[in-house]
């Protein structure tokens, strides 16, 4: 067997498996020297993201693939005494699964990247790294398994994770006031998961979700587990009105852990979307379901964004246009799924607005990301997160300007980057929908472009301040980092139908197609 | 494959090639304009100072507007909406709890009860 | 603070007691209920046991943090190693390669009631064990830590 | 209606869970709120695995009879572990407070706001 045939087979279980195995190592690579831990964090970091882009690359050219744990082969999903269940624990990956393993190796890498200065003067960087690497397990677990107790367990991982990165510095106590927020929230969430999970396991006897999606009856039990789920995920996702933790969570983390925790958030996001579209698609009543997500989608966008404008925290300030930006996601595939029994309105703009809102996933990773870098970078140099003490930085860190220009000039749609090229396919689709959501929409892009020339002016420009004179530009590993982010925002932004027609579409496509999901498993029942 | 394809939404078309050269185009234009203008001025003289009908100049750190004057005018009209908006967002865990769990409970009987 | 003598008396006896009790758990995980994690459990209570009956000053110089997290370690690459080792077999993550093979734990299962037969299972017993090392050093040193950062503050 | 007993529980315990997490103000006993809601879903996958006249899958001296599958028993015991992790992390949190604060009063935790 070649290495390719190896990678090509293996890479769902590698992509868990190696991030896993380099956090448990970290510690002794600590002990040795910072030098060999850095060496090998970054080394294992770049195996796992070309490990995650040889799977995409495997799916989006031979359709989703499957993993079976323990198995006597990779693709053996129902074990012969079984009795038709997939017992074994399955990692199905497909086209959205694909398209969300991208996101995390790209702003890992450069997320990782970008830490090995920013977090340099810090102790304590074994565990620092230690739960990085726990983050990108957990996330690549829940984009890829197939199997909804699977689901919870990365689920918890990621929450734990999550909490102690928040808590990381500890800042006073605020730091960890926030991370308490944070995961107990998300236990909260998580116990409402659990349940859910309990309900299916007692109605269909199966945990796999292509199972389950097969079986699916759409009784008073699944309609509960439905609400809880979603409830669930919305929280995990930012959803006005279950947002609280996110701005106190994202403006506390170090800003290389928030850069991941919008890539955490997403993750959340695609199981809302995963447990939607294929386990309940069109069994539920996709109307109402579609116009809850609507409704939790605007909220979002208008709360989201005014709460940003009077805020003092340049932080804050982005977490908030986080949440509203989470609405536009919220809003494109709400509106698919509002029309997604209707063949006819579903061609006309329901797929359209489906991949707006997938697109804009991508996007949003790409240009926040890039935006709490340029925040981290801003505040390693002035030891500040307040705009009020900010001023005329511009005439000394000119590289990060430059990066947060493009980052907010994509946030608010600004052409020719990323962030335009989505919203406008969310625009021009909702306004086939409903005009009052695209006008919504549209205003609310208007008002975070406000919001950002406010922090614009406020960090870079105006003279230069007595206090900053001696502010030296941001180091080179930390612009490499917000370098890879601003150069995929420009690239996506000049190249869009490409990257709709390779990646977007696709993912679009397989939660649209349920039966095609539960094919992959259970073969071609 | 066309690298610079525009992307149909259905509605509208978005060529970000055909925008980029619509700007280049703009650009020039604008730098031909400016080219027009007078060029000429004696560095290190009063010619360079800011004029501010001959009072001092203030110092250089507070003349900079900060962040938290900008959009009074904006926040002052909208005082009722966030008079309610931002007392919601009271810190306190329990609240937070309490709207995850009441909209659960709403988003179920939405779904459960009433569709 | 330390407690009574028949307090730490009672402590020195059960602590080995409950180290071969949780080892006993951690061994026969896949017979009888238990396994790794449970087994761990129980090591870590004896530990807790000797912190509540001795004072934190002179248990950290017997349980060792740098031991114990060193255990947590080994065990969690143990874990991975051996779901990995089946890659390297060229089998999928996680196989069951020592399974019925005849080498140590690879005695097949037999049929019908039987008292359990404690060298079968393959992997799930080595799995087992690297977990008890991990939930044990894991678990230890959690409960050392919360009390490291109670008596800096002295409350 | 015996049947349903540990269903019924399931229920009680969730309502006990779920008062205490959102009347209580101290942190610790916030986690025991969130402790019990745990316990709840545990003993409702536990009550989903029972099946009439099959027996516990335990190997040892295991009677020829149909054994009931243990994915349950599996779940719950992934369930009780990532539990475990919950209180210990969240009971961190809570000495830091204390330390930091000098309260576990979510009343006056409250510094992250607007």
């Amino acid at each position: 067997m070649t290495i390719t045939d190896f990678l090509f087979t293996n890479a769902p279980a590698l992509l868990v498996a190696i991030p896993l195995f380099a956090a448990f190592i970290c510690p002794i690579a600590g002990k040795i020297s910072s030098k060999v831990r850095n060496l090998w964090v970054m080394g294992m970091m770049l195996v796992t993201a070309a490990v995650a882009f040889i799977l995409a690359y495997r799916v989006f050219v031979t359709g989703p693939v499957l993993y079976v744990f323990g198995a006597a082969a990779a693709n053996f999903a129902i074990p012969l005494d079984s009795g038709g269940i997939p017992i074994r624990i399955i990692f199905t990956v497909d086209a959205m699964s694909a398209f969300m393993d991208i996101i995390c190796a790209i702003v890992g890498v450069s997320v990782l990247l970008y830490s090995l200065s920013s977090e340099s003067r810090n102790s304590g960087l074994e565990g620092y790294y230690t739960l990085f690497f726990l983050m990108i397990a957990g996330v690549f677990g829940m984009v890829s398994t197939g199997d909804i107790f699977n689901f919870f367990v990365f689920l918890e991982i990621l929450s734990l994770a999550s909490a102690g990165m928040i808590a990381y510095r500890i800042d006073g106590g605020l730091a960890v006031e926030a991370a308490l927020k944070y995961f107990i929230l998300s236990t909260l969430g998580a116990i409402f998961v659990l349940f859910a999970i309990g309900i299916y396991y007692g109605q269909y006897d199966a945990l796999n979700i292509a199972m389950i999606a097969q079986r699916m009856q759409f009784t008073m039990l699944d309609k509960i587990a439905l609400v809880l789920l979603v409830a669930a995920l919305a929280m995990k996702c930012g959803a006005v009105p279950l947002h609280f933790w996110t701005p106190d969570a994202y403006s506390l983390a170090p800003s290389s852990v928030t850069a991941f925790l919008v890539v955490a958030s997403q993750a959340s996001l695609y199981g809302l979307f995963r447990v939607i579209f294929t386990m309940y698609n069109v069994t539920m009543n996709c109307v109402t379901v579609g116009w809850i997500i609507i409704i939790f989608g605007v909220l979002s966008m208008v709360v989201g964004v005014t709460m940003a404008i009077p805020q003092k925290d340049v932080k804050r300030l982005m977490a908030y246009h986080a949440i509203s930006q989470t609405g536009y996601m919220l809003l494109g595939v709400g509106v698919g799924l509002a029309v997604l029994g209707n063949t006819e309105l579903t061609s006309a703009f329901g797929f359209m607005a489906m991949e707006g809102g997938i697109f804009h996933i991508f996007n949003h990773a790409m240009y926040k990301g890039l935006l709490f870098l340029t925040a981290g970078a801003i505040f390693y140099r002035i030891g500040t997160r307040d705009l009020n003490k900010m001023g005329g930085l511009g005439h000394t860190m000119k590289y990060t300007m430059i990066f947060f220009m493009i980052g907010a000039l994509a946030i608010a749609g600004i052409p020719p980057f990323n962030g335009f090229a989505s919203k406008l396919m969310i625009y021009e689709s909702v306004y086939l929908f409903n005009p009052l959501l695209a006008i919504i929409a549209m205003v609310v892009s208007i008002l975070t472009l406000a919001s950002f020339v406010k922090v614009f002016h406020s960090i870079f420009m105006g003279p230069k301040l007595p206090e900053y004179a001696d502010v030296k530009e941001a180091p080179l590993p930390m612009l490499i980092g917000m370098g890879i982010l601003a150069a995929i925002v420009i690239l996506f932004g000049l190249f869009p139908q490409p990257v709709v027609d390779i990646i977007v579409a696709p993912a679009a496509h397989a939660l649209i197609d349920q039966g095609g999901y539960i094919a992959s498993v259970l073969g071609g029942a | 494959m066309d690298l610079t394809a525009p992307v149909l939404t259905g509605y509208g078309i978005w060529s970000p090639v055909a925008w980029l050269v619509a700007f280049v185009a703009v650009v020039v234009i604008v730098y031909l304009f400016w080219k027009t203008g007078e060029s000429s001025y004696k560095k290190g003289t009063e010619l360079e100072r800011p004029y501010l009908s001959g009072n001092v100049e203030p110092e250089k750190g507070d003349v900079h507007i900060r962040a938290s004057h900008l959009y009074w005018g904006f926040l002052q009209a909208l005082k009722g909406y966030y008079d309610v908006l931002v007392p919601v967002h009271t810190g306190v865990l329990t609240d937070y709890m309490i709207w995850f769990v009441a909209v659960t409970a709403g988003v179920l009987i939405i779904v459960g009860v009433l569709s | 603070m330390r407690m009574s003598r028949i307090v730490r008396t009672a402590a020195d006896l059960l602590y080995p007691a409950i180290l071969i009790f949780g080892l006993y758990i951690v061994a026969h995980g896949h017979l009888t209920p238990g396994g790794g994690f449970q087994g761990g459990a129980v090591i870590a209570t004896g530990g807790a046991l000797v912190i509540v009956a001795y004072s934190y000053k002179e248990v950290s110089g017997w349980l060792k943090k740098n031991v114990l997290t060193g255990q947590e370690v080994t065990g969690l690459v143990g874990f991975i190693g051996v779901g990995l080792l089946a890659l390297a077999f060229g089998q999928v993550f996680f196989f069951n390669y020592l399974a019925g093979s005849g080498s140590i734990f690879g005695v097949p299962v037999p049929y019908g009631i039987n008292s359990g037969e404690l060298n079968t299972a393959g992997i799930i017993p080595l799995m087992n064990f690297a977990v008890g090392i991990e939930v044990w050093g894991g678990l230890t040193v959690v409960i050392l830590y919360m009390l490291s950062g109670l008596e800096k503050e002295g409350c | 209606m015996l049947w349903n007993l540990p269903f019924i529980t399931v229920v009680v315990l969730t309502l006990i869970g779920l008062v205490t997490v959102l009347m209580k103000k101290n942190i610790v006993k916030i986690l025991l709120g969130i402790n019990i809601l745990q316990s709840a879903a545990n003993l409702f996958l536990i009550a989903l695995g029972y099946r009439e006249g099959g027996v516990a899958p335990i190997f040892t001296l295991a009677p020829s009879e149909l054994m009931v599958l243990p994915t349950p028993q599996a779940l719950v015991l992934t369930s009780i572990v990532i539990g475990v992790a919950t209180s210990a992390l969240v009971l961190s949190f809570a000495i830091v407070l204390q330390k930091k604060y000098g309260t576990v009063d979510l009343d006056k935790i409250r510094r992250l706001q607007g």
